[in-house]
């Protein structure tokens, strides 16, 4: 659905990222994990397109306490004010509009079975796995889901305090070494992976390319599911401008996918790494 | 009363002048934020005799109230368009204008006959922005012969009204205008987009992987409206005018300046309700300024 | 250390790769926003044998991202340019280029005659864009042959070095600015307005008095990087880029596409401080990416 | 100068239009009746030129008593939402910035000596004529400035109390009589300089074009003299982009001169006036 809504908050969360929200009425279209929407950024033609920003939470007063009252509910989205776009998104402010488009894009698919969960997060990627971990913590226990964040400094290692609550099990990794293990959360990954059987167990990442194409590197070698949500420029997010093409490899044969449409959420042999 | 939207593109009817244009509305059936059957038409996505792939990714690149696009007319092939796309909207209220591109005059010829006869097509468009890999790729629509050979063969092929739709990439855009009336074109959309480029400065590589891609959006508009304008002095059959249509005035401004209908294309993408509010904005207008009929507007600026 | 940021156009020694872009900067001495003597370069608006007044307005018009004019080539006449205007800004180290625009070529020649051996002119921008007054309107700029005529004209009238300004409105740059450069010019600038219009649409009359004017701004931008681009594969004489540069990455853009300098028109206007910004964008960026001068970027694009 | 400033209120003074201001220091430089400055109305590229309005109250705490504390001062406009560029401006809030280029253009000439001062004003030419009316009163007897308000309905008649203050004279006329006398504002100045002689009175005008012609016929044909505000497209606001040229008499001779530079304050009988 498209519709404009006033903004709830629009907060710095970390120096340079930003939570937004906005009311979202329990009525409105369900969410599933990994799924995005589109917002326009300027009310005139310059930026000209909207951009796409992943559904960090959504839900009410138990998600979230700041909304007056029960019955209300809202959604809310985490991201790094990067560029043209995204730095006039962060100068909006509390009451000001919103126009938005969404929810859009397919979902991570949840297994059947798995003993192991392994939510592997870098940056704002972290914002696609809340919903996910909530989904999977309905279905299996708490304890076979594992969120790892990685990033270069302490700065980047963010809304961890969202997570905690959830009580699922959380490894921090910075580069630097000033939160958490020193170290790459690849690595966090890599250790853990070689103690569980390859049937039970199941990956899950959004981040940087690179740490993707890590993540799916380790993963492919065990031979352990591995869902990867991918990034890239997006002219409309709902199927009509081809812009969105990514590589896919399917069968071995290389095609064309939508991200907006087909993805964001990947298997991850089926994505075309290039030379990353 | 309820002011007349309608419009005569010459044989086609169409139920009011908005269309989606090629390119930007897939093949009618992709959108669900709004009933497509208001529409007066939908121009599909350009096709070709054989299904292509289209470019390799980065495809678009936003731009100051534009964007570059090089798709590189990817689509589904005239096969199964005709077997899985037409099915879906041929019963459509909304006139089904199908766009046709190729790199040879047999390319145009052969999508042509296979459309030909086909229920729930109200018309062709040729796309003739496309490189002829026979002249070295010089654009059909460059060279006003090149322009009018292909009018002329696809109209031995056909029935459908064709509509040919230019290239502003020319010093003089009437001569080709000219040249495809007298070849029989039945009418004429413009404008295609404008041939563009973006840097990347930290990479130093351009923002596309195809280097240059077509530009559209609100940026292109102003020129488009000239265009229409002087190609509407100097031929008889009717236009439809295309760039950078956002609003109902957009619209308007198109067709006073001599458009019989528009086309909408990128504000299809960044506002998706874009073609539902244009055809209110007409009605509104018509009523506050006690027009009749959307057709008492077409072709009469004043200068 | 200080990144070097001075750069070279044929025999001309610029401090800075940065212009005010004709037309949009006045004579050199309207602005006191900012130090106009820390620019590479001011070309003055366009001169011609004898003063102008222009055209009636409204005389322009914004769109998006952009905006129409019509001046109609108002300026003092170049008489007065030399009597009043230059003695007040021949003492810059901003080097002064002066543009000369005319409706036959002994108009441009009579201009390069009368500014010939002034002192505190660095070269002459001719500008041909205009519609030649003997071939019934049609533009030197559109016509490689008329275009060459010109600058062989003026360079048989002249010892300063002769830029030679592009119109983008032809179907192949490429054609006209091989053909002037063949003729004898030392330099190319690129791009001019590309003629647009837009229409009123409560009194469907056109919102310029003169019907259609030049577009300019941030919107023409990805068309004259394509057009610098292009250009630059074809000739060996050095390009200056213009067309809707605004911020010190639209700059980079187009020296990295080969433009050996950059003329800042429109963005004048609405953000008076763009050209001091530029140039300590251009200095930050040389800096934080380790690059000892802005040569070593002119034409680096990967493709 | 040029600078972008905070914004201190951007309030609706009556149905569509709005009163907007920021600070303005004292050591700025000094702004004469009738200047105007040059608003950027969004951070993007469309709308691309920034929009003139015209100085209407500048002032410390005595002008403006929302000012908290003394040595705070500001500039206030007043405008009419009415296009994109003023629509956007109008959906501006408090503590948004707003950047600016001013004072520019030319002021009302101050007569050496006359009995009867007349200001003529139709919608927001107002607002250029209150600095005026506190210039004049400051070297005439304040009974001798009179100020003559005319607009189609009483929501178009604005921000009488801001000039009340002032003492000075002032008369009010709608069309169609739901504020002040009925009639139209040219009446009412028709019948007041019958009863002055002409060298003692001065009128000075600001409004739509029709008031404006019809305001210098009048004082034409009593050989008063009279000052009109005139506006129009304008690309810079600085005389650079010769965009703004308006037809004048010089001498009976027809000329161009630049709105924003040689104006937008200019003797009536040199404007040309169309067909209007
Ligand atoms: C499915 C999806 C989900 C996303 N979720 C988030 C999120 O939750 N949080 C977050 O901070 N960011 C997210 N992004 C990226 C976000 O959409 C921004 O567009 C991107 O960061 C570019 O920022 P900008 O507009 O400031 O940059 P600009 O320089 O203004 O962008 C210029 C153009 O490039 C495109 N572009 C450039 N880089 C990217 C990129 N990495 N991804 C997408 N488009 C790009 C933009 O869409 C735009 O059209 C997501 C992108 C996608 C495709
Ligand atoms: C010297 C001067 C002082 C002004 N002072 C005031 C004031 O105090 N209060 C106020 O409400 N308005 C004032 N205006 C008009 C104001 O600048 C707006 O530009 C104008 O009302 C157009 O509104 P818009 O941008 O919303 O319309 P849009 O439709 O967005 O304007 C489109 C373009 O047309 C130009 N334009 C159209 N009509 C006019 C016009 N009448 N005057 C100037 N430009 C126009 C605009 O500048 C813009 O470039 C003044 C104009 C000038 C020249
Ligand atoms: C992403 C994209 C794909 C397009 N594909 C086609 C096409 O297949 N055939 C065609 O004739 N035009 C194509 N066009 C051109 C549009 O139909 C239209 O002529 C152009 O974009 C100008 O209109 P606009 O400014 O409203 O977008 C495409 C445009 C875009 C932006
Ligand atoms: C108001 C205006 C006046 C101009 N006058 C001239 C001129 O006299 N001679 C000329 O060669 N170009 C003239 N130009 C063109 C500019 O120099 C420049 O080529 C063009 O505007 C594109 O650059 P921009 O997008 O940065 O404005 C003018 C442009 C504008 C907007
Ligand atoms: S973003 Fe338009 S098709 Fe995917
Ligand atoms: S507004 Fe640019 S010269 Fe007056």
């Amino acid at each position: 659905m498209q519709q404009s809504s006033k903004i709830l908050w629009n907060t710095e969360a970390s120096p340079n990222y930003y939570k937004i929200a906005f009311p979202y009425p329990e009525n409105y279209p369900a969410i599933g994990s990994g799924q995005f929407f589109m917002v326009r950024v300027a009310e005139g033609s310059d930026p000209l397109l909207r951009r796409a920003l992943a559904v960090y939470r959504v839900g009410g007063v138990d998600v979230f306490p700041e909304l007056k009252g029960p019955g209300l509910s809202a959604v809310e989205f985490l991201y790094r004010a990067v560029g043209r776009g995204t730095g006039f998104l962060a100068k909006k402010r509390e009451g000001d509009s919103l126009d938005w488009v969404g929810p859009l894009g397919n979902s991570y698919t949840l297994p059947k079975e798995g003993a192991h969960h392994y939510l592997v997060a870098g940056g704002t990627g972290l914002s696609s796995l809340y919903v996910l971990a909530k989904e999977l913590i309905k279905i299996f226990p708490v304890s076979s889901v594992h969120l790892m964040v990685g990033g270069r400094s302490q700065k980047d290692i963010l809304c961890l305090p969202d997570f905690e609550p959830l009580g699922i099990q959380i490894s921090v990794t910075t580069e630097d070494g000033t939160k958490g293990a020193r170290g790459r959360v690849t690595d966090v990954l890599e250790s853990a992976l070689r103690t569980v059987p390859s049937d039970s167990a199941h990956v899950y990442t959004a981040g940087p390319i690179p740490m993707m194409a890590k993540v799916a590197s380790i993963s492919k070698e065990r031979k352990i599911a591995c869902q990867v949500s991918l990034e890239g420029p997006m002219g409309c997010g709902f199927g009509i401008c081809l812009g969105c093409s990514v590589e896919i490899f399917e069968k071995g044969e290389r095609k064309y996918r939508l991200l907006c449409k087909h993805g964001p959420i990947f298997n991850s042999e089926e994505v075309y790494w290039g030379e990353a | 009363m309820k002011p007349d939207l309608s419009v005569q593109i010459g044989s086609i009817h169409l139920q009011n002048p908005v269309l989606a244009a090629s390119g930007t509305f897939g093949y009618g059936e992709e959108v669900d934020l709004f009933d497509v059957n208001l529409l007066g038409g939908i121009v599909t996505k350009g096709l070709s005799p054989k299904p292509r792939m289209g470019n390799p990714p980065p495809r678009i690149v936003e731009t100051g109230a534009g964007m570059l696009n090089t798709i590189g007319l990817e689509n589904v092939g005239v096969e199964a368009f005709v077997r899985e796309k037409l099915p879906r909207i041929g019963h459509l209220k909304a006139a089904i204008i199908a766009n046709v591109f190729g790199g040879t005059v047999e390319d145009y010829v052969t999508v042509a006959q296979r459309l030909e006869g086909e229920k729930g097509i109200a018309a062709l468009e040729l796309n003739i922005s496309c490189p002829n890999v026979h002249q070295g790729g010089m654009e059909f629509g460059n060279d006003p012969g090149l322009a009018a050979e292909v009018v002329r063969a696809v109209k031995r092929a056909t029935r459908f009204p064709v509509i040919v739709k230019l290239s502003p990439n020319v010093t003089d855009v009437r001569l080709v205008a000219k040249a495809v009336e007298d070849a029989g074109a039945d009418a004429l959309s413009l404008i295609n987009t404008i041939p563009g480029m973006a840097v990347d400065v930290y990479t130093r590589r351009p923002l596309l992987k195809n280097i240059t891609g077509g530009l559209s959006g609100p940026a292109i508009k102003p020129i488009a409206i000239r265009m229409v304008w002087q190609v509407s002095k100097v031929v008889s059959i009717p236009i439809i005018g295309i760039g950078g249509i956002a609003t109902a005035r957009d619209a308007l401004e198109f067709l006073i300046a001599g458009a019989s209908a528009v086309q909408v294309g990128t504000a299809n993408f960044y506002e998706p309700l874009t073609m539902p509010r244009i055809l209110s904005g007409l009605e509104e207008f018509l009523h506050s300024q006690e027009i009749p009929s959307i057709r008492n507007l077409i072709g009469t600026l004043q200068v």
